[in-house]
């Protein structure tokens, strides 16, 4: 079956919802107008004013509250309209939730999820086109997952809800209306995908490509068109932030020997900068046949202009070129 | 020649004062002119804009002010230039009547170099500081404590015990119970400053009526011991003779006010709202047979014997044309340059405003296209 | 016993409401001494912790409570253990009532494993879940919203039209004006959450006073159109009197209210401050000999015949004491293992409260002494 | 002379007040009490209180504040009390002044000094511990620095009151007391250290060592053992961390071929993650003799008892330990 990105995240939302009584979910708009981008369409209908939540707009004031439920062992589902809006409640969602299983030594676990579509959209231009990528995930306490497609979509948003932990979901708004098959398997209720997993969406052997959220679709492109190359590209899709999948990260290096990594992003202090990390750190330094790429969204704010956004965010032929410095040598060779 | 009086009994409620804005106003013919001449230009560009959003050529949010133009169009008149003014995203109208026009508007929104902003900012980032206006912002509530510092800003230039330039911070309904406006409105009221807070009650903060948004709905008492007025917002007389009371008494060192304009936004939210589904089509009907400020502004207009139809007619005929005009230039500007990305990140010095300072690299997506300030990579 | 009636007229002052708190109350012998040796307990382990942070068995902040005792324990009288509590970073004497000792306390910030957060939290991280009682927020304001989610757990746990259990949040006259606080009022308000938002207010912030870091400084007020009781936070009695109106206006579904404490920190605010640069030493002095609230228990106690003073000094003897026994037993106390660093990063599991679930890589500052969950390095 | 950090950001504080009008200063007990670390001390008395500001307890609001007085070319001074409490006022820091001049093409500037304790303290816990380095530095439109010493301070200070656009001070409590000597240039009201640029504090052939902030004393204590050791290390204090000096960090990676990066924060998307980014895509790459090493904060919320807090934070063993792996192969050759 064909699955959009908006439909399998409210089939994943609706079902845990249907399974603990003790889930619900707040935010601007979710109820009657069925969210902003209707990811919540149809809960309001179906569970009714006490479990589908719409709230002024004072993200501070309703994420504490999300995480004072979460205390009592709640298990709310707290929407951003977009998680720019996250930034005003960063303190709540840090030093409240993040923390607090650790600073109680274990008396208080917050079982709570912060979700949102993160980074840019179209034409949305600086303060609505951040990611949080990097911010979150460099955060103990926190988990931080971020699907690409539907079934991602829809078994991250599953296994987020059961945590018992705090876990950002990082969506990407220009994903909702994206549709991808869906396999019986995934249709389930039962479908959960273990956060801490990255997933290899496509094997190869020359160079890896790693990436999360929508830019994922970018390394598919490229994995595609260097085919034609003759180059056989590894495509990682991260699927987790935090915890980082280190190990799938470092056997791919090492298999390809070759690495780029690609985020929408401001370079400094991203997630690419820690893959490099990464694979200074550890044994797949040895393996490295050519130094990592990253492909990262400009160092500017984002501009609104159509040329001048597409200018700043990492485009099919920005990975390729990346990827032919990495595999120039070898393919000199 | 003369100025009549207007009535405007009924048009105000005050809180914790015990002064009130007059229930009177006097208004010249050139003066009512030029509030309908700049409304009648903000509701043709708002719908131009609609008109160019649905074409394609205009992306990502539009909130259009049609409905509220007599609240910012009052203001400005009470207000001069000196005062400050800053509000939310729905920010095209004031930017036209600080300083901008509706090429620089809509270019802008066209992401086109003539832009106001040059293409960089887009519907929520307008700026104007040699006219005081201050954005445009695209983050609910931000402006208000910014606009306590533009207040804060302006009582620090003035000699103590002289007349302040004030300052006005306008945010929504829904934006009201944002903490950081409480915030602001403390100092502000601690320290005196001249500030105004403005909330324009539209009724909803997107599609949520204010009975479910806000446990406390006269907004003009939000301020609890700061006082307040609530002010008919559909009413350019009765906005601008209750803002110049409002300002009298904030610019002369009392501390800042709370304003409620009672108004209505005939638009959705901005152009994904079909601004529908959480109110009828009967109550927007019924507000624009009832209470639009451009009629009422045409009606005081015949009424005072300032114009006949036919005048307005043909004044309506000679905007709207204008404003055709000017989009048309709008549209023949240029995309802005791909350089200008590199530009505007550092400003370089406050006294000359000569540009930007470099930063040494801007890494690009592609490495290899980076922007290094010597040419080459290190 | 018979129970006594003591007179509590002039101890209330209401806001916004049709009834008040009872201007008098009973209270049986027993009940006069277990609030007497709570408060005693507390006001003996607070010193204890001044005189161990200057022995410099205590490090970091270690804010104390001695002079507010009156407070939580009249709240906590009223209240009982269904009832959510949380509070400020001032927290050590209520985590003492709440299910902790004298030695959990102490242990912790001697930053012990017997510590009520094993040495993990320190001074600003109490917590007891059992209890109901969620700390501890070292972040000013924070502490408001969580505990309106308290108050809504409560609410969404409950039947409708079963009486609730509430929720109370603690914060300080200093904290009364973060915007969050505004914020989740208006949430408890919309949603006639049992929360109660109670400001503890001892005159200061760090070492500004009310006056100058608020611009309503009737802080039961503060809710605006939620009402508010004022109460004298020095006379326990008071204290539980007016806690079990308000309890019983916010359980019944009548939504959130606002409490002011009046009461006084002996102590400055943390341990480097001496507390005696922003208010001189005869503030205190006068305080502690006119509205002191263990002096003023213990005259109840005499005044009801409930105690002879030489009872009341062999209790205190007793005490101190035991506060000294459970001082000593905390110091036997071990230091946290090293393994415990890794633990409580993750729960496992909401239900079995089973302990941590690791992540499979902890870096450490040298990477060579990572934790592993298999053991060795990817 | 010897001066304490604390008295080097009064100096600089009090130079700048003196010489510009439009410079004031705004935090929570900053006036009448003179700071909470007493480092505004003698100002309130100097300058009234009309330029030296104590605020409520309310970091969004005043933030926000500064920012509009900045948009009116006033110069304001945000003192947080902790770095920390500057996550309340996140979102104005990022969406009101570091995007500002970027959003409005120019028009409008934001010249405002965010500064205050980053960091570590002792014993305070995992609330008041967090280190902002990485996220502040990754935005574009802040300029963000750290100093180390109190030339640092004090010139840092003095070039980010006078820079036309938001700049990020990240000092350190534990530094405030700590004495340098300080030159007879370093003691004038001129003197001003450019933002952006990393200052050698040693110079040496054999591994670099790059920090900022109060590690920088950490990689200068090592250097001393490793000299004993015959290892000559260079040590980089970056001062800056936006924009990076990478000009001098990779010309020192290429001179030594080894190199040793130190923090305090988190691990994961920090500075050192991004100093391995930068190694990896320039030059610098094909110089490495071995990867580059990092030493940084556990990945843990900050504990509070003595001995979980040192082991959560590096120690000059730490940075030993990593240096001794990475000359490790030229040792052995
Ligand atoms: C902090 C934040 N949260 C949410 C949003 C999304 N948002 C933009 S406008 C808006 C509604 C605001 O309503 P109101 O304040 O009444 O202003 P109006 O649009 O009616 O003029 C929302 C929720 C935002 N931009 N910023
Ligand atoms: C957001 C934030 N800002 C600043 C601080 C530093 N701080 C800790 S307590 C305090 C004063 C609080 O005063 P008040 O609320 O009156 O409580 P009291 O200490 O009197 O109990 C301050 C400024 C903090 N912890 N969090
Ligand atoms: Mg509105
Ligand atoms: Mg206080």
């Amino acid at each position: 079956t064909q699955v959009a990105v908006r439909e399998a995240i409210n089939a994943a939302i609706d079902e845990e919802m249907e399974r603990d009584e003790s889930v619900f979910i707040l935010g601007e708009e979710v109820a009657q107008y069925q969210g902003a981008y209707k990811v919540t369409k149809g809960l309001y209908e179906k569970y009714g004013d006490k479990r589908v939540i719409d709230t002024p707009i004072t993200e501070m004031g309703f994420t504490g509250l999300a995480i004072g439920a979460a205390y009592k062992d709640l298990r709310p589902i707290v929407e951003f309209m977009t998680m720019n809006f996250s930034m005003q409640a960063m303190d709540q969602v840090i030093n409240s939730a993040a923390k607090q299983y650790y600073m109680s030594a274990g008396d208080l676990a917050c079982p709570i999820v912060f979700r949102g579509p993160n980074g840019f959209s179209a034409g949305t231009a600086a303060q609505h086109s951040q990611c949080f990528g990097a911010w979150y995930s460099s955060v103990p306490g926190l988990k931080v997952v971020s699907p690409y497609s539907s079934e991602d979509a829809k078994g991250l948003m599953k296994a987020a809800i059961r945590d018992p932990n705090p876990v950002v979901v990082l969506e990407h708004e220009l994903m909702y209306g994206v549709s991808f098959p869906m396999s019986e398997e995934a249709m389930s209720k039962d479908f959960v995908i273990p956060i801490g997993q990255a997933k290899i969406e496509i094997a190869g052997s020359d160079v890896t490509l790693i990436s999360f959220s929508k830019t994922v679709g970018l390394c598919l492109e490229a994995a595609e068109a260097l085919k034609g190359e003759g180059i056989s590209a590894e495509v990682i899709n991260l699927r987790s932030l935090r915890p980082l999948d280190r190990k799938t990260i470092i056997a791919s290096a090492k298999k390809t020997g070759r690495v780029v990594c690609v985020e929408q992003g401001w370079p400094q202090c991203g997630i690419c900068s820690e893959i490099a990390a990464i694979l200074m750190e550890t044994d797949a330094f040895n393996y490295l046949d050519a130094p990592m790429e990253r492909v990262t969204g400009a160092d500017v704010p984002m501009p609104y202009a159509v040329d001048l956004e597409n200018a700043s965010l990492p485009q099919v032929e920005d990975v390729l070129a990346a990827v032919r410095r990495t595999t120039y040598r070898k393919l000199a060779a | 020649g003369p100025a009549v009086v207007f009535d405007l009994s009924g048009s105000f409620q005050t809180h914790n004062l015990e002064t009130a804005p007059n229930e009177t106003t006097e208004c010249s013919k050139d003066e009512l002119w030029n509030m309908f001449e700049l409304m009648y230009t903000m509701r043709r560009m708002e719908i131009t804009c609609d008109n160019e959003y649905k074409a394609r050529n205009i992306r990502g949010f539009c909130h259009l002010y049609d409905g509220q133009e007599a609240v910012a169009t009052g203001i400005l008149q009470a207000l001069d230039e000196k005062d400050s003014y800053i509000t939310s995203y729905r920010c095209h109208c004031i930017a036209l009547a600080r300083g901008g026009s509706v090429k620089q508007v809509v270019a802008e929104l066209f992401g086109f170099e003539d832009g106001m902003t040059k293409g960089k900012g887009g519907s929520m980032h307008f700026y104007n500081k040699k006219h005081n206006f201050y954005g445009g912002q695209g983050i609910v509530g931000a402006q208000v404590p910014v606009g306590a510092g533009l207040a804060f800003a302006n009582k620090y230039n003035t000699p103590p015990g002289e007349r302040m330039p004030v300052a006005i911070g306008c945010y929504g309904d829904g934006a009201a119970n944002q903490g950081q406006i409480w915030e602001a409105a403390n100092m502000a009221s601690l320290w005196k400053l001249p500030m105004i807070f403005c909330i324009e009650n539209n009724q909803y903060g997107m599609g949520t009526s204010i009975d479910r948004h806000s446990s406390h709905s006269d907004y003009y008492k939000m301020g609890n011991h700061i006082p307040g007025v609530r002010i008919d917002g559909m009413n350019v007389l009765a906005v601008r003779e209750g803002m110049r009371f409002v300002k009298d008494y904030c610019a002369s060192g009392q501390g800042p006010m709370y304003v409620e304009m009672m108004t209505y936004r005939y638009h959705g939210h901005s152009m994904s709202d079909p601004g529908t589904t959480y109110r009828n089509r009967e109550e927007i009907a019924f507000t624009r047979s009832t209470r639009d400020p451009l009629e009422f502004v045409k009606k005081c207009l015949v009424d005072a014997e300032f114009a006949t139809p036919d005048e307005l007619k043909e004044a309506e005929k000679r905007i709207r044309k204008d404003v055709q005009q000017q989009v048309m230039e709008a549209k023949e500007s240029a995309k802005p340059s791909m350089d200008s990305l590199f530009e505007d990140i550092f400003a370089k010095d406050l006294v000359s405003r000569s540009g930007s300072e470099f930063p040494p690299h801007i890494r690009m997506p592609d490495y290899a296209k980076s922007f290094w300030i010597d040419g080459k990579p290190e």
